[in-house]
């Protein structure tokens, strides 16, 4: 490949990984407070839907941003209630929230904008434009945010509870911490950045909502997060080689690679999970979740 | 005097268990106090409530003489206390530091608050000779270390009461010796300490004032100096134990288990026994002493098959075992059968309906039918059992979680006996168990020695141990400290050997 | 429970009832995966229904399958029903089709982009090489720099024919022109990317591209608004979508199947309706390119006479498309 | 997982009926939502589903997937394996019967289809026990490899039915129609046979398979030393350890018969319905397999029982859509999430005060706190 043609896919992995990254970050966050979330992908399709619909009502990027936020924030906090509250089974948990999700968007989206789950395409005001080096302020913000994980998880007193509700709830719970509003905020945020990245999509990236549009991106993120080993900064660079991979796949269709052949591209897409099953094998290196994540904290036992 | 603790008529329930009925404590300030009881007596329920982590059901708690509410710990630690569980509430993978900041950290950035604390730790180093590294991940230090870690995370909030609950379970009794100095030290500086522990030498060792648990209620309160073990003992059971078992003399056979140089590391690469040699003969009792946590539960396991054996050989009635396959249900096949310690985790399943339970490690038997189970079969099995071991109530049909301690222990008991062993391990036969039952027990193994079976008994009561075995083999650290008949064993000797004092250092 | 069993009451009677009204015409259409709404397609059946209904005065029902068990099971219900013409959108409808024709031979079947041949089944199939030359010589045209982009949807036969028209245009009036080309996918999921068909697109435009053609029904809408951003020129697919990015969209291929639908339904009505194959190319205005207000000022008069031209030789004969269908091959 | 311990019968009976309920509600208020009739909708999704013999077939045509489906998740979760992979390993069931019909043409019809369903099962097995291997040997987690199985699994089916197996000149990634021999015996053909006219529906055998299926897995769960052995792995893996069951061996055994069944779904749609392998023909028929299992608490009756609802949603749901293009068969994903979510995660809701009603504790006032 030429150098331009390299910038060319750089750029476009950088582009394509952002909602991976949002993505993987909520992951981070909800795992890290001892919350397992399959549930990435429900919550990113449901603020890409609030997202670009208030958007193309409003005509307003930001009440479209408002709106996607808090769509996501609403199920992160339903997952929050189903396994901090209830103690329920959070895989079964995520898994509710991502058919809802892809049900209730698609429903809604057709009974109210009557365009088989699409909303209108987003003009002007009502998407993101770019603003730096042709990236929009949604890009910038969430590399931004890998950052800001990064510090407040290792240093502010939020994120070292945090983590240690992932590890030993207990130990938190009798260091006078609940480790119920710690897992409550972890879901949280989780919520928000679910909810960026789902905007990401539809109104900065395809400037509309169209059904399933996330098609299977909550569960790379998901495979991103076991890659990274749960850590921030690995987050970051596991997110921009999934989006690398993404961009190459996306113009291979029919190319061959000098040296290799022809390489499927189906090869190049599935490559994500298969790293992932081959970490978490541990044929090479070894990812540990979180010791407490995906067990209910009953503390009266 | 003046009172530090005061805890008037708690109750507790989980659920429709009773966990504390009515308890009343009063705790002096400055004074070390002991609350003994057995398991389930509802001590650390009691110390739970105390530190704010159970809600009590009903009941006024008074810190200095005020009345308290507590809804969590953060309410306990604003009052002063502090609670060291045991099972340490420590974060692996973070570090030394970490861990004690958490929950005091001192500000929203972190920097800050870790010089200070780093600061503060240097003093209580010098104070009470607390010396902890704490850029060390708690992952990495040990037991006694971690121990450290839990008091430190207490002083630095300004506890002035002090809980520790069963702190030398999993101590050497060096350990235990320098953590009971240092309590000494804590107690002089005018903090009030409450110990939790069932072990009655170390209530009469280093406590003030003795409190007795007995099912959920406060039965006695002595001041140590003025009781004895024997005192405090039956006020434990409610009523005179009587631990001496009927024994005729032994008439040891031929040697049916024999074990030779045994060494078992576990995941960490942690060696848990280590060369570990003897023999046991048809018709005698060998009981296993020892502190727990010292590899006699590893040791057992790996005698039944269950853990993989580092090295070393093991002999089953003179044939020797492939120890590179070593699997339980080959092991029963041979005749070698196994009680485990803790029945709820190994030796039943607490849903099943009990008669599955009563065939668990049997289920490939030909009695039970062919390809299908045969489930009368399986069933007229416990029925008959029932009967022979006084299980109640007596329908196998029942879930195995419906049945009581005393019972369900009965039901693995009368699995393996009633099979006809050549060999029985036996781990902590009457852990959680009620009066009757252990006499029960403790006739029925008296009866199966002398039948001619060899026993392998493990337990960390050395009443239990000393009353049953015809030969006594002491662990500490991994190894056999020493050997002892029951005519010349007597618990001081035992307790150095428990200690790691070795025959040769003596 | 009463109200459900009356509930049963009355749907069973519905259902019996089906079958008598026969008098007059019952059109319906059963659209393909990508909804009625997808700017392109199967819109464009929706479009001459509409048409046929505003005209006429008669309703008409239609489906938006879900899965692709339904197919089957839609053409069936409306068979059942007495619905007829039934208009099939897609090529993936032919096996739904030829199995459900099959089974109710009084019923007619309209299927568009696709043959099956029953005796009961009109299928309409288009000569869209043709108008990709069209719009490919346009494209050369309207380029300053020499490259033009072509993005399709799903890798299948069909699209190469786009494809494979869109070339022999653009080399037809440039020589040396280069044409990139890509293929969305090669699952249904191609036809609805638009974040991937936007990539695809920028990356042809970032290589110099400034005119860029889609044949990738809802992915398009990302082609074009990439094309849009960029200040670049977009050419749209199947339906007219000059006005999706006004002055941004240098034309569009039209596909009529709105015609293929209107037409269905009207010759339905009057008795004209026959089965077997009609191909609608350039002269029987089955495929043309779009001239609107919207891309008035795009399409100069140089530009709107050498496209004309073109068409007109092409219907003459002068000059011959390949067509990538009957060989499998692009002579490009 | 259970909050408050409860009869079998109310187990079986009153939690799932609460959880249904509770679904339909809040599924009632969505229709409510998008403005139109939720007790009308019920109506058209009650007839459309059991108002009519076709509406019945095709009931049972959906449940049959639905019971496949459904039996892999519960018999895998009966070893304490979440098996979220049922949607993968009947994709490549399907991989395994395709192969055989069209590499063996010639055979006759009795000889065919028991090879494609020996191939179907042994393909879905396969793909399902590596996750498994990889669980008990490797510890790595079932729920996330399953996952990450499904999305190889579609990337390998669409290179296959893309590059390799695509009929020559078909616009569809599918393979050509399988021989005639290949087609599942239907329930409308065998009844006309008998003079019965039953109306047109994809119907076919493998609905008795289904039935069959979940007598097998009954009978394999509660009556073998293999089921003995499954449960006390599900209930207590250290207790398993003690008795001596082979972890990795029953693991193994357990996710393969569990993608045996995952392979039904393949027998039914591929071989009963399609007759050629296309791209997607599990459509998430998987998934739902896992709303089955969890409602039908894991217990062979239970799913079928649920399997039959989940066929009424899917009939029932087609006709509504028909009928009322305002409620698209979307709503049908969302009752399914809900059934889940109610089912699932929140089940512990409706237990405690079924159990409070029952009066089975004379002290009611901290019942969350047991747990089995």
């Amino acid at each position: 490949m030429e150098l331009d043609a390299i910038v060319i896919v750089l750029g476009s992995g950088v582009r394509l990984a952002a909602p991976l990254l949002c993505a993987c970050l909520a992951g981070l966050w909800s795992e890290r407070s001892g919350i397992v979330d399959i549930g990435l992908e429900g919550k990113m399709l449901a603020a890409a839907f609030a997202g670009a619909a208030a958007a193309s009502v409003t005509g307003s990027a930001i009440m479209g941003l408002l709106a996607g936020l808090s769509a996501s924030l609403a199920l992160g906090l339903l997952h929050g209630y189903a396994a901090i509250d209830r103690h329920g089974n959070q895989i079964v948990s995520g898994m509710a929230i991502n058919m809802i999700a892809a049900g209730l968007t698609a429903l809604v989206g057709a009974a109210w904008f009557g365009q088989g789950g699409r909303t209108p395409s987003l003009e002007g005001d009502a998407r993101f434009n770019p603003v730096l080096f042709g990236m929009d302020p949604l890009t910038i913000i969430t590399i931004l945010c890998a950052s800001l994980t990064w510090l407040f998880l290792y240093k502010s007193r939020f994120g070292l509870r945090l983590r240690a509700a992932g590890e030993n709830p207990a130990a938190l719970e009798t260091a006078g911490v609940s480790v119920r509003r710690i897992r409550y905020a972890g879901v949280a945020i989780c919520g928000l950045l679910c909810g960026l990245g789902g905007v990401y999509l539809s109104v900065s990236q395809a400037a509309g909502f169209l059904p399933q549009m996330t098609a299977g991106k909550g569960f790379i993120a998901l495979a991103a997060l076991v890659f990274a080993k749960w850590k921030p900064i690995p987050a970051l660079f596991t997110c921009f080689l999934f989006g690398l991979l993404d961009a190459v796949a996306i113009r291979m269709q029919g190319l061959s690679v000098p040296g290799l052949g022809f390489v499927p591209v189906q090869a190049i897409q599935a490559l994500p999970y298969v790293m992932t099953v081959i970490l978490l094998a541990g044929f090479v290196g070894r990812a540990i979740p979180p010791r407490a994540s995906g067990i209910p904290y009953v503390k009266e036992n | 005097m003046t009172l530090a603790i005061e805890l008037i008529d708690i109750h507790k329930r989980f659920g429709n268990v009773h966990a504390n009925k009515g308890v009343n404590l009063s705790v002096q300030k400055g004074s070390i106090h002991g609350i003994v009881g057995e398991n389930g007596a509802g001590k650390s329920t009691l110390m739970s409530i105390l530190y704010g982590y159970y809600g009590a059901t009903s009941g006024t708690i008074k810190i200095d003489g005020r009345e308290a509410r507590m809804r969590s710990s953060r309410d306990a630690i604003a009052l002063g206390i502090g609670m060291v569980h045991q099972h340490f509430m420590l974060v692996e993978t973070l570090s030394v530091l970490e861990n004690i900041l958490l929950g005091a950290e001192g500000g929203f950035w972190l920097s800050a608050g870790k010089d200070a604390m780093r600061a503060k730790l240097a003093t209580l180093a010098k104070t009470y000779g607390l010396e902890v590294d704490p850029d060390a991940r708690v992952a990495d230090i040990g037991v006694g270390q971690r121990q450290r870690v839990e008091i430190l995370k207490a002083l630095v909030r300004g506890a002035h009461v002090l809980i520790l609950d069963e702190p030398t379970a999993v101590l050497t009794p060096t350990e235990a010796d320098n953590l009971f100095d240092m309590l000494r030290v804590l107690r002089d500086e005018g903090k009030t300490i409450l110990l939790i522990t069932h072990k009655l030498r170390e209530i009469m060792h280093v406590t003030d004032h003795v409190s007795v648990m007995r099912r959920g209620e406060m039965a006695a309160h002595f001041e140590t100096s003025h009781t004895s073990v024997e005192e405090i003992a039956d006020a434990m059971v409610g009523r005179k134990v009587s631990l001496i078992v009927h024994r005729g003399p032994a008439n040891p056979g031929r040697v049916l288990l024999e074990a030779r140089d045994l060494v078992v590391r576990d995941m960490h690469g942690v060696t848990r026994v280590d060369h570990v040699s003897f023999s046991l003969r048809a018709g005698e009792i060998v009981g296993i002493a020892g502190v727990s946590g010292n590899g006699q539960s590893e040791l057992l396991e790996a005698l039944a098959g269950m853990q993989r054996l580092t090295s070393g050989g093991i002999t089953l009635d003179g044939a020797p075992i492939d120890t590179s396959r070593l699997d339980p249900s080959h092991m029963r096949e041979l005749g070698l059968m196994h009680v485990p310690e803790d029945r709820h985790r190994h030796g039943l399943v607490m849903s099943f309906e009990a008669c599955e339970s009563g065939i668990l490690g049997f289920q490939h038997d030909a009695a039970y039918g062919g390809a299908l189970l045969d489930r009368a079969a399986v069933e007229s099995g416990l029925a008959a059992d029932m009967e022979t071991y006084d299980i109640r109530p007596r329908d196998p049909r029942l879930t195995t979680h419906s049945f009581s301690g005393g019972n369900q222990q009965k039901i693995v008991l009368a699995r393996e006996i009633e099979r006809g062993p050549k060999v029985l391990l036996v781990g902590q036969p009457t852990r959680g168990v009620d009066i009757g039952a252990i006499e029960f027990i403790h006739k029925r193994l008296m009866a199966l020695r002398d039948a001619g079976k060899a026993i392998l008994l493990v337990s960390v009561e050395l009443d239990e141990i000393m009353a049953l075995s015809d030969r006594i083999l002491v662990m500490c650290g991994g190894r056999i400290t020493g050997e002892r008949t029951a005519a010349n064993a007597n618990p001081r000797d035992l307790g150095l050997l428990m200690a790691g004092v070795t025959d040769k250092a003596a | 429970m009463k109200p459900v069993l009356a509930g049963l009451a009355v749907a069973v009677g519905f259902m019996a009832a089906g079958d008598l009204a026969q008098a007059e015409v019952k059109p319906a259409i059963v659209y393909d995966l990508g909804g009625k709404f997808d700017k392109s397609f199967n819109e464009g059946v929706y479009q001459g229904a509409e048409k046929f209904k505003i005209e006429t005065g008669i309703a008409y029902r239609d489906f938006e399958i879900q899965n692709d068990a339904q197919r089957e099971q839609g053409f069936r219900r409306f068979a059942r029903d007495g619905f007829s013409p039934i208009v099939a959108v897609g090529f993936s409808q032919a096996s739904a089709v030829e199995k459900v024709a099959a089974e109710f031979p009084n019923t007619q079947f309209t299927i568009i982009d696709m043959v099956v041949d029953k005796p009961n089944v009109q299928s309409i199939v288009f000569r869209e090489h043709e108008g990709s030359f069209v719009v490919g010589l346009m494209a050369a045209k309207a380029s300053k720099t020499g490259k033009v982009g072509f993005v399709g949807g799903m890798d299948i036969p069909l699209i190469r024919k786009f494809a494979c028209g869109y070339v022999q245009g653009v080399k037809y009036a440039n020589k040396s022109a280069d044409v990139f080309q890509n293929m969305t996918g090669t699952t249904g999921a191609a036809w609805a990317d638009p974040v991937k068909g936007g990539e695809l697109a920028r990356s042809q435009i970032e290589r110099g591209a400034d005119v860029v053609y889609h044949a990738a029904g809802g992915t398009g809408l990302g082609v074009l608004r990439a094309a849009a951003d960029a200040g670049k020129l977009g050419i749209g697919v199947d339906s007219n979508q000059n006005a999706l990015f006004p002055g941004k969209v240098l034309t569009s291929m039209l596909k009529r199947v709105d015609v293929a639908a209107y037409k269905s339904f009207a010759e339905a009505k009057a008795g004209t309706w026959k089965p077997g194959l009609q191909v609608l190319g350039l002269k029987e205005e089955g495929v043309a390119y779009a001239l609107d207000d919207n891309n008035k000022s795009l399409v100069t008069a140089d530009l709107k006479a050498a496209a004309d031209q073109a068409v007109a030789d092409i219907i003459a004969g002068k000059i011959q498309v390949h067509d990538y269908m009957s060989d499998s091959k692009c002579p490009m | 997982m259970r909050a408050a311990k409860l009869p079998v019968w109310a187990d079986l009976t009153l939690v799932p009926l609460a959880n249904v309920v509770a679904a339909f509600f809040v599924s009632g208020l969505v229709v409510l939502a998008i403005g139109e009739n939720p007790f009308n909708a019920m109506r058209v999704l009650i007839s459309g589903s059991l108002g009519s013999l076709e509406g019945i077939s095709f009931t049972l045509y959906y449940a049959t997937n639905f019971i496949f489906t459904g039996l892999s998740v519960a018999l895998a979760y009966r070893a304490g394996l979440f098996n979220i992979g049922a949607e993968g390993q009947a994709y490549l069931a399907g991989l395994g019967a395709a192969l055989v019909c069209l590499s063996l043409p010639g055979l006759p019809a009795i000889i065919l289809l028991p090879l494609a369903i020996v191939a179907a099962g042994v393909f879905g097995a396969i793909w399902a026990m590596i996750p498994g291997w990889l669980q008990a040997k490797r510890g790595s987690h079932i729920v996330i490899t399953t996952i990450m199985f499904n999305w190889i699994a579609t990337s390998l089916m669409a290179w296959l039915l893309v590059n390799s197996m695509r009929a020559p000149g078909s616009m569809q990634p599918e393979t050509k129609s399988f021989p005639p021999a290949a087609l599942m015996p239907k329930f409308d053909g065998i009844l006309s046979l008998f003079g019965i006219a039953v109306p047109s529906s994809p119907l076919n055998v493998s609905f008795l398979l289904a039935l069959i299926a979940a007598a097998f897995v009954w009978l394999l769960v509660w009556r073998t030393r293999l089921g003995y052995e499954i449960r006390t792995l599900g209930a207590n893996a250290s207790a398993a350890d003690y008795a001596g069951i082979g972890t990795t061996r029953v693991i193994v055994i357990t996710m393969g018969l569990s993608g045996m069944l995952a392979g039904g779904l393949a027998v039914n749609e591929v071989l009963g319905v399609q007759n050629r392998l296309l791209l997607e023909f599990t459509s998430g028929y998987g998934f739902v397999g896992i709303a089955v299992a969890l409602m039908g608490r894991a217990h062979p009756v239970g799913v079928v029982l649920a399997s039959l609802l989940f066929g009424m949603l899917y009939q029932g749901g087609a006709e509504l859509a028909f009928d009322q293009p305002r409620i698209t068969r979307d709503m049908i994903v969302v009752i399914q999430g809900l059934v889940v979510l109610f089912a699932g995660a929140l089940e512990g809701m409706f237990r405690t005060p079924i159990a409070a009603v029952l009066g089975l504790f004379r002290r009611t006032d901290e019942p969350d706190s047991r747990s089995a």
